[in-house]
């Protein structure tokens, strides 16, 4: 964690090959293990982790690469967009069990989600939901919800610099 | 099972829906932030009318999430009391929306109303999530939930509100976890969530050191988020420093729900019995409560920012609540009192905040030594002040007096006769500071500034005028319907749903 | 899950406990609570409770303590 | 805020002294049979020669008319003891008879467990079985997720996990509003 | 005294540990003079309650009996768990507290937040400082 | 009997506060509406006398109240029917004056003073009207905060330390009253006004009743009994019709009005009796008419001096109700519409030489008997009828106290028939200064003391006001039927003390 939290644009000229090297070929492992704690119900971990581990793996880009090409890597948009996402998901998958249902069966029942259950039947259609649904959009959202709280945290704006030195 | 019987869940996720979706089209589009939460809110308050009317038609919704039965999963229990605090807030909510559009433009800057927006949103859904909740932990959830968007709309002002919000963080997230501390306890003790299973579990553990150990802790955290006497003092400075529409929708909305907390672990899931019986902690309730009443009004004698002032007030107001839940016990008046004072000092408070933002807005004043002739510059806001004033000390044809009158007959009823003093005297004091502020604008002759040029071209705007109206219309209107027996069904059915034993 | 080590674990937890609140540098008090929060993840496994130990280890002694180390960037690292 | 400091002692002293107080009933730590951990115990009887008719699988009425009466009725939403509703079959390993209910839920017909009946010496003692009993023996089954912390976080409280998504995003909101000052938010 | 002692104490070790830090943490934050200060000691308060919470919900260890040798399994349903006898400790408790350490993570992103704003504002995170600051403010208002 | 006459008596004030504020900016029109609605009111209130007079009590519920056995309801029976007529009529009469008043002097902020007016008079009414305590007390704190901008109207820092002081002891009051009401209700399920009192008042414990009893007293500071009776005289700060609805309609008859029912409605008189409170009241009362007797002649102020009069003067209606008597009630229950138009006289004549001579001192009064002969001639027949000498009213009510005392036990009613005697002859003393200097006395060099104020008798419009009470005190004399008074003070102890 050089220069603790995020680099500042100016000192990039100071970087470190090494470490950028090294991060960039682990980021895609990281991100894998991730992707692998969040949808593997089998075993220990499931959306929480697999999302902080997602969002631990762009925050060591954005610490190791600066806060601006992170910022081109994960756009504010889709930033927020996954935020959202991730809510819609699993909200949606509550209210589309009212909704395909007719009102029949209650909020999160997700067997009222019929077309599942009709493929995989109950208890499947419950994995199923948990795992491409729920875990995805606990991960989706914990993910964009820390970046976007590291970007907000750790960018140190130039003119606030200016402002605290003045004081 | 019924649409009628979805419709809370249904007014709870759809407002968090609604609470993503504003963030995701505010970032689209800034204006459309406050249109999604204010119909969005309007669909709410029609549902939630809805859902207590079918409480009192058909009896209590009991919802299970997911489809478990309830000691197994989640369960949403809707009764009198819930469907009724339902509607309160949402109505609320509703005005301060409305009111909130002219004065976040002025207050907030423009990049963050979508954030503004969906943070109210979150919160609204958060404190009806508490609200519906038939589940200690999911309780919790929902009160993280309203407590992050508060400490976060608190600092939003900037400024002083930022220390003032972080002190509420602390204590906040210190009450938070004292409140999770005691479910632990109860857990330990009874090895369930769900209050009503609780309920009928905990008779066999009445004496079980663990639960007056829950309840301590769980009354201890409600009453640091209930801002309830002796450990309110991160509250003063959130109030004060806060956007103005913001400590309205905190003080008059966000605080009721905390003491509904209270209200339903006291009546739902430790019952009366235990508190009288087993701990003898009815009339100490009492106590705490008068000493906060005669504490707050004390203090906010002493305040010169009339923001602090009415937030010392509702120190006090508090009081008057946690005043009928002690004496509950003793006298089926108390519930009374505290049902109808939940939606008075509801209304009251969130018409004097909006009066004070609106002063704050439109002319700058915060100090109560500069109200002179406020009264012919503002009539709309000022003569709404006046009457929420009014009906804040109890004067008859107001709401105040109505809950002051129910809390007194408790007091008398129980045998409880220093309640009595206190109540009236507390009338006194509210007196006292209240009507230094009346006649600060009305009645203290003043000279106008003779350079009236502008005076006449910045007028108040209209919806933020409206509200005020409403919430003042209703100070009258209610303080006639709480002595009219119209309420009575509705009170009923919350005396029977709490289990208080007996009817009026 | 064995009685020694888990004294011990909770041993050291007291200990990290006391010295990230008495410590006068912020940023060591912080690499501390990431240390404490490890130390409780593995208190967690031993406990039998992966999933929160993976949490924790995840959640705790990693995104908390690096945004905590962004906010001292931002501040100041010392405690007067 | 020097006065906390203070403040804060007190506190403590206050803690300390309640823990004295509390410990005496706290479950010893890794106990079993708790509440919390398996079930807890709701009232017991005499026995008067009923274990023989739980042998033969009937549910003496007295019994049954307490356990109702105690609340576990359908006023709270509890599936009753109805003839034939209900199977009871011995438990080796908590010495005593499981009673089994079916609970009657749209996807599910299977009796779950709800009571345990134990003869200790003279008394009948009833138990109730709590949520983790349940889950982990129905998880499987039921979601056909094998970790019960999953199916338990996503799905038996999956209202909670929700909410505390939203907690997540609430904060993720309040910091953008707090310190974003570039970009669209 | 010695029976309490190793009937409450001993034995119930977990409760006692996590009580002491619990104290600690909650005496940081409210008497710590120094904002993040303050939020560490909160983090560490929530995190040992969740360490009690936790505790509750483990089980086979007898302390006195087997020195705590055994213990419970993860609760992931495994066929050969049951053959070799183990007991799968109690899923609520986790699946609680893993709900609050996102919800005490969360809250810690909004107070730290909070403390760059402060930050930004007085130039320092110290309590003393700020109120003192504020309070000059007040002076300079009530002398116009 | 159910009519709807009762409510639409109290809608006249109601209806006609907002249509004041409305039409502030029309000065004739707001006064129009003042104007209408109190004819209006004084019509409906009238209507109900016959019907009353055959024994009927007129009733109408607006809603059930939450509490059992209580309603928000009016009541018309033969006492309160007296207050309101005696209210509906002089509202008029105030009304108009006010009108010539404030123009005259130009004052500010006459929306106000009249929204204002219209809201005690609603309150007063309200009082009359009501059927129960709890109806009572809304209109009674409707009384206590619409006064208040009335009080302060001048907006000078002693007019808003008189405004304080009237909070500071009517509050208080308000307070003991809610809990007088509150104990009623607890002790005995019901707050209904009875002829007779309440019957499940007399079976609870003498201790809470005379706790109970002593809680109305305070409540009824508005009587402004002696100990705390301050605030009267500092509220006349305000102007002078407003401190003659203070002093002859609304707040201090409402306070003597509560005061009578009390005693005679709630408790009743056996119970009173029983407790041996009546003589505490009756010292009280006697004490304060002998005292405020003796304050009014060391004041030099006229209205003033008037205040301590009025403090005096109330007392009788509070002695004749503690005497517990036929006579002594029914004199009380004369004192008050009587003393009403006589005290209404003297305050507008004093409102009357303020406007036309500037002057308040009684000192700089000489000779003002020949330049405003109509004013001080009205002055003249008022402060005879306070005395209590036979062409007024004043006489009958005092006449009917006396005989009152009579009635008591031998040492007591002796002592009060003194007591009685000597606060008429006190009267005398304070009211016969004003007269002789008025029209004995020559008048100082008017530019010396009046800084070039030409005398003049008061416009046409106060006058008219002032001459019909002064000739309606005489009238009450002469044909006490008029607005059917003696006959429902009749009616009414016959209610109270039963037979003939």
């Amino acid at each position: 964690m050089t220069g603790g939290g995020a680099i500042p644009e100016k000192r990039m000229a100071g970087r470190d090959v090494i470490i950028e090297t090294i991060s960039r070929l682990i980021l895609p492992f990281i991100l894998l293990f991730g992707f692998y704690v969040m949808i593997g119900t089998e075993g220990t971990g499931g959306g929480f982790q697999g999302g902080t581990i997602l969002a631990a793996g762009f925050i060591l880009y954005i610490t190791v690469f600066g806060a601006k090409r992170g910022r081109e890597m994960i756009p504010e948009s889709v930033n927020t967009f996954f935020e959202s996402f991730g809510l819609y998901l699993y909200n949606g998958s509550g209210l589309l069990c009212i909704i395909f249902s007719m009102g029949a069966v209650q909020f999160l029942n997700y067997p009222g989600i019929w077309p599942v259950t009709d493929l995989v039947g109950v208890a499947g259609s419950r994995a199923w939901i948990i795992a491409f649904m729920v875990e995805v959009g606990i991960g989706l959202t914990v993910m964009a919800a820390f970046i976007s709280q590291y970007f907000d945290l750790a960018w140190k704006d130039e003119e606030e610099e200016m402002v605290v030195r003045k004081e | 099972m019924l649409l009628a019987e979805q419709l809370p869940v249904i007014i709870v996720t759809v407002a968090m829906f609604c609470g993503f979706t504003i963030l995701l089209a505010g970032y689209l589009n800034k204006k459309s932030a406050f249109w999604i939460s204010l119909l969005a809110n309007i669909v709410f308050f029609a549902l939630s009318i809805l859902t207590l009317r079918h409480v009192l038609a058909v009896g209590p919704i009991k919802y299970w999430q997911g489809g478990w039965r309830p000691p197994w999963g989640i369960e949403y229990v809707v009764d009198a009391m819930n469907a009724y605090l339902l509607v309160i807030l949402f109505f609320i909510v509703i005005l301060i929306e409305i009111y909130s559009k002219r004065n976040v433009e002025k207050e907030i800057e423009a990049r963050k109303h979508p954030t503004f927006y969906a943070l109210i949103q979150l919160m609204v859904a958060g404190l009806a999530g508490i609200t519906v909740t038939g589940d200690l932990f999911n309780m919790f959830v929902w009160l993280e939930i309203a407590s992050l968007t508060a400490y976060a709309l608190i600092a939003v002002a900037g400024g002083r509100a930022l220390r003032a919000s972080y002190n509420y963080v602390i204590m906040g997230s210190i009450g938070a976890v004292f409140y999770i501390f005691g479910v632990g306890w109860i857990y330990a003790a009874t090895g369930t969530l769900n209050m009503a299973d609780m309920r009928i579990l905990l008779p066999v553990v009445y004496d079980s050191r663990l639960v007056q150990m829950a309840f301590a802790f769980i009354v201890v955290g409600i009453m640091i988020k209930a801002y309830i006497f002796p450990l309110h003092f991160w509250q003063p400075d959130a109030y004060t420093y806060a956007p103005s529409s913001v400590s309205a929708m905190i003080a008059s909305i966000h605080g009721k729900v905390m003491i509904y907390i209270l209200i339903r672990l006291v009546y739902s899931v430790f019952t009366l019995d235990f508190i009288r019986y087993y701990i003898g902690l009815d009339l100490i309730i009492c106590w705490v409560a008068a000493a906060g009443i005669l504490a707050g009004s004390v203090f906010a004698i002493k305040q010169r920012n009339v923001k602090r002032m009415l937030a010392y007030s509702s120190v006090s107001q508090f009081g008057y609540i946690l005043l009928g839940i002690g004496l509950s016990p003793l006298s089926p008046w108390g519930l009374v009192g505290v049902v109808a004072h939940i939606l008075n000092h509801a209304v009251m408070k969130g018409c004097l905040f909006l009066a004070a933002g609106s002063f704050i807005h439109q002319e700058g004043k915060w100090d109560i030594r500069s109200f002179e002739g406020l009264s012919k510059r503002m009539p709309w806001a000022s003569g709404a002040f006046a009457i929420a004033a009014i009906s804040m000390i109890g004067i008859p044809p107001t709401a105040g007096f109505a809950s002051k009158l129910f809390l007194i007959l408790a007091s008398l009823d129980a045998a409880q006769y220093p309640f009595v003093v206190i109540l009236l005297l507390s009338g006194l004091l509210n007196l006292v500071y209240f009507w230094r502020v009346i006649d600060r604008m009305y009645f203290v002759r003043h000279e106008e500034p003779t350079e009236g040029g502008n005076e006449g071209t910045r007028r108040l705007p209209i919806s933020m005028t409206a509200p005020m109206m409403v919430l003042a219309a209703l100070c009258i209107i209610l303080g006639i319907f709480w002595l009219t027996d119209i309420p009575m069904p509705l009170i009923n059915q919350i005396l029977s749903d709490l289990s208080t034993g007996g009817r009026l | 899950m064995i009685l020694p080590i888990d004294l011990i674990l909770l041993f050291f937890l007291v200990i990290i406990a006391i010295a990230a609140v008495t410590v006068k540098d912020i940023l060591a008090a912080v690499i501390l609570t990431g240390a404490y929060s490890f130390v409780m993840a593995n208190v967690w496994l031993q406990m039998g409770s992966s999933d929160v130990a993976f949490t924790e280890a995840a959640i705790g002694a990693g995104v908390s303590t690096a945004l905590m180390v962004a906010a001292i960037s931002r501040t100041t690292r010392w405690e007067k | 805020m020097k006065s906390l400091s203070s403040f804060g002692i007190v506190i403590v002293i206050i803690l300390i002294g309640l823990s004295a107080y509390v410990i005496e009933d706290l479950p010893a730590f890794g106990d079993e049979n708790s509440p919390a951990n398996k079930y807890i115990r709701i009232f017991s009887m005499q026995s008067d020669a009923m274990g023989s008719m739980l042998e033969s699988g009937v549910i003496p009425i007295e019994l049954k008319n307490k356990i109702y009466e105690f609340g576990f009725n359908e006023e709270n939403h509890y599936p009753t003891l109805e003839e034939g509703g209900y199977e009871i079959e011995w438990n080796e390993e908590n010495g005593g008879w499981d009673v089994l209910i079916e609970e009657g839920e749209i996807y599910y017909n299977e009796p779950i467990k709800y009571y345990c009946i134990r003869v200790l010496g003279e008394e009948l003692a009833v138990y109730r079985y709590n949520w983790p009993v349940r889950v982990i023996e129905w998880t499987e089954e039921e979601t056909a997720t094998p970790n019960a912390v999953t199916s338990g976080l996503a799905d038996y409280r999956g209202f909670d996990t929700m909410g505390e998504e939203t907690v997540i995003l609430t904060g993720a909101i309040a910091v953008t509003m707090l310190l974003r000052r570039r970009g669209r938010l | 005294m010695m029976e309490w002692l190793a009937q409450h104490v001993l034995e119930k070790y977990n409760f006692w540990i996590a009580m002491t830090i619990i104290l600690i943490g909650l005496y940081a934050a409210m008497a710590k003079g120094n904002l993040l200060k303050k939020l560490i000691g909160l983090s560490i308060f929530q995190t040992a309650m969740f360490l009690w919470f936790i505790s509750l919900g483990d089980v086979g260890r007898d302390v006195m009996v087997t020195w705590g040798l055994k213990g419970g399994t993860p609760p992931i349903i495994w066929e050969k768990a049951v053959e070799e006898g183990y007991t799968y400790v109690n899923p609520l408790p986790n699946v609680l507290m893993l709900t609050g350490i996102v919800v005490s993570a969360a809250t810690t992103a909004v107070a730290l937040a909070i403390v760059i704003r402060i930050y930004q504002k007085y130039g320092t995170i110290e309590e003393d400082e700020i109120l003192e600051r504020e309070l000059q403010e007040e002076v300079r208002y009530a002398s116009g | 009997m159910e009519s709807l006459t009762p409510l639409l008596a109290i809608l006249c004030p109601a209806i006609a506060a907002p249509l004041v504020l409305l039409s502030r900016n029309h000065p004739n029109i707001r006064e129009g509406w003042t104007i209408a609605a109190g004819i209006t009111m004084f019509a409906l209130v009238l209507s109900m006398g016959p019907e009353v007079l055959k024994g009927d009590v007129i009733r109408f519920t607006m809603f059930h109240t939450m509490f059992k056995n209580i309603d928000f309801a009016f009541k018309v029976d033969a006492f309160g029917l007296i207050f309101a007529i005696t209210t509906s009529s002089l509202w008029i009469l105030v009304s108009l004056y006010s009108i010539g008043y404030m123009r005259s002097l130009k004052e500010h902020a006459q929306t106000r003073y009249f929204f204002a007016f219209c809201l005690a008079i609603l309150g007063a009414i309200g009082v009359a009207l009501s059927a129960n305590l709890l109806t009572m007390f809304v209109f009674f704190e409707i009384i206590t905060v619409s006064t208040y901008p009335l009080v302060i109207h001048e907006q000078t820092p002693e007019a808003l330390g008189g405004g304080h002081k009237y909070f500071a002891y009517l509050m208080p009051a308000g307070a003991f009253f809610l809990f007088g009401v509150v104990a009623t209700y607890y002790l005995t399920g019901s707050c209904d006004f009875t002829p007779g009192g309440i019957k499940a008042l007399a079976t609870t414990s003498p201790v809470a009743a005379t706790v109970l009893f002593f809680c109305f007293l305070l409540g009824f500071m508005k009587a402004a009994w002696m100990p705390f009776h301050s605030w009267l005289p500092t509220a006349m700060v305000a102007p002078t019709p407003v401190s003659a609805l203070l002093h002859a309609v609304a707040v201090v008859k409402a306070g003597v009005f509560g005061i009578v029912r009390m005693i005679c409605y709630i408790f009743g008189v056996g119970l009173v009796d029983e407790l041996g409170l009546w003589l505490i009241l009756a010292c009280i009362a006697g004490f304060t008419m002998i005292m405020g007797s003796f304050f009014a002649i060391a004041q030099d102020d006229i209205k003033k001096r008037l205040a301590y009069s009025t403090i005096s003067q109330l007392s009788y209606v509070i002695l004749g109700a503690a005497f517990l008597t036929k006579d002594g009630v029914m004199g009380a229950m004369l004192h008050i519409p009587f003393h009403a138009y006589m005290k209404i006289t003297l305050f507008l004549c004093a409102g009357a030489i303020l406007v036309g001579s500037g002057k308040r001192k009684i000192s700089e009064m000489a000779g003002l008997g020949k330049t405003m002969p109509v004013t001080m001639l009205a002055f003249s027949i008022a402060a005879i009828g306070m005395a209590g000498l036979p062409p007024l009213c004043g006489f009958i009510s005092k006449l009917y106290l006396c005989f009152g005392a009579w009635e008591l036990h031998p040492p007591y009613g002796m002592i009060f028939l003194a007591v009685i005697l000597t606060s008429s002859v006190l009267d005398i003393v304070y009211f016969f200064p004003i007269i002789h200097a008025a029209f004995f006395r020559e008048p100082v060099d008017a530019e010396r003391t009046n800084g070039g104020y030409v005398i003049k008798e008061a416009p046409t419009f106060m006058l008219v006001p002032l001459s019909i009470t002064a000739a309606f005190s005489i009238l009450f004399f002469i044909y006490p039927h008029t607005f059917y008074i003696i006959d429902l003070v009749q009616l009414a102890i016959v209610e109270l003390f039963g037979g003939g």
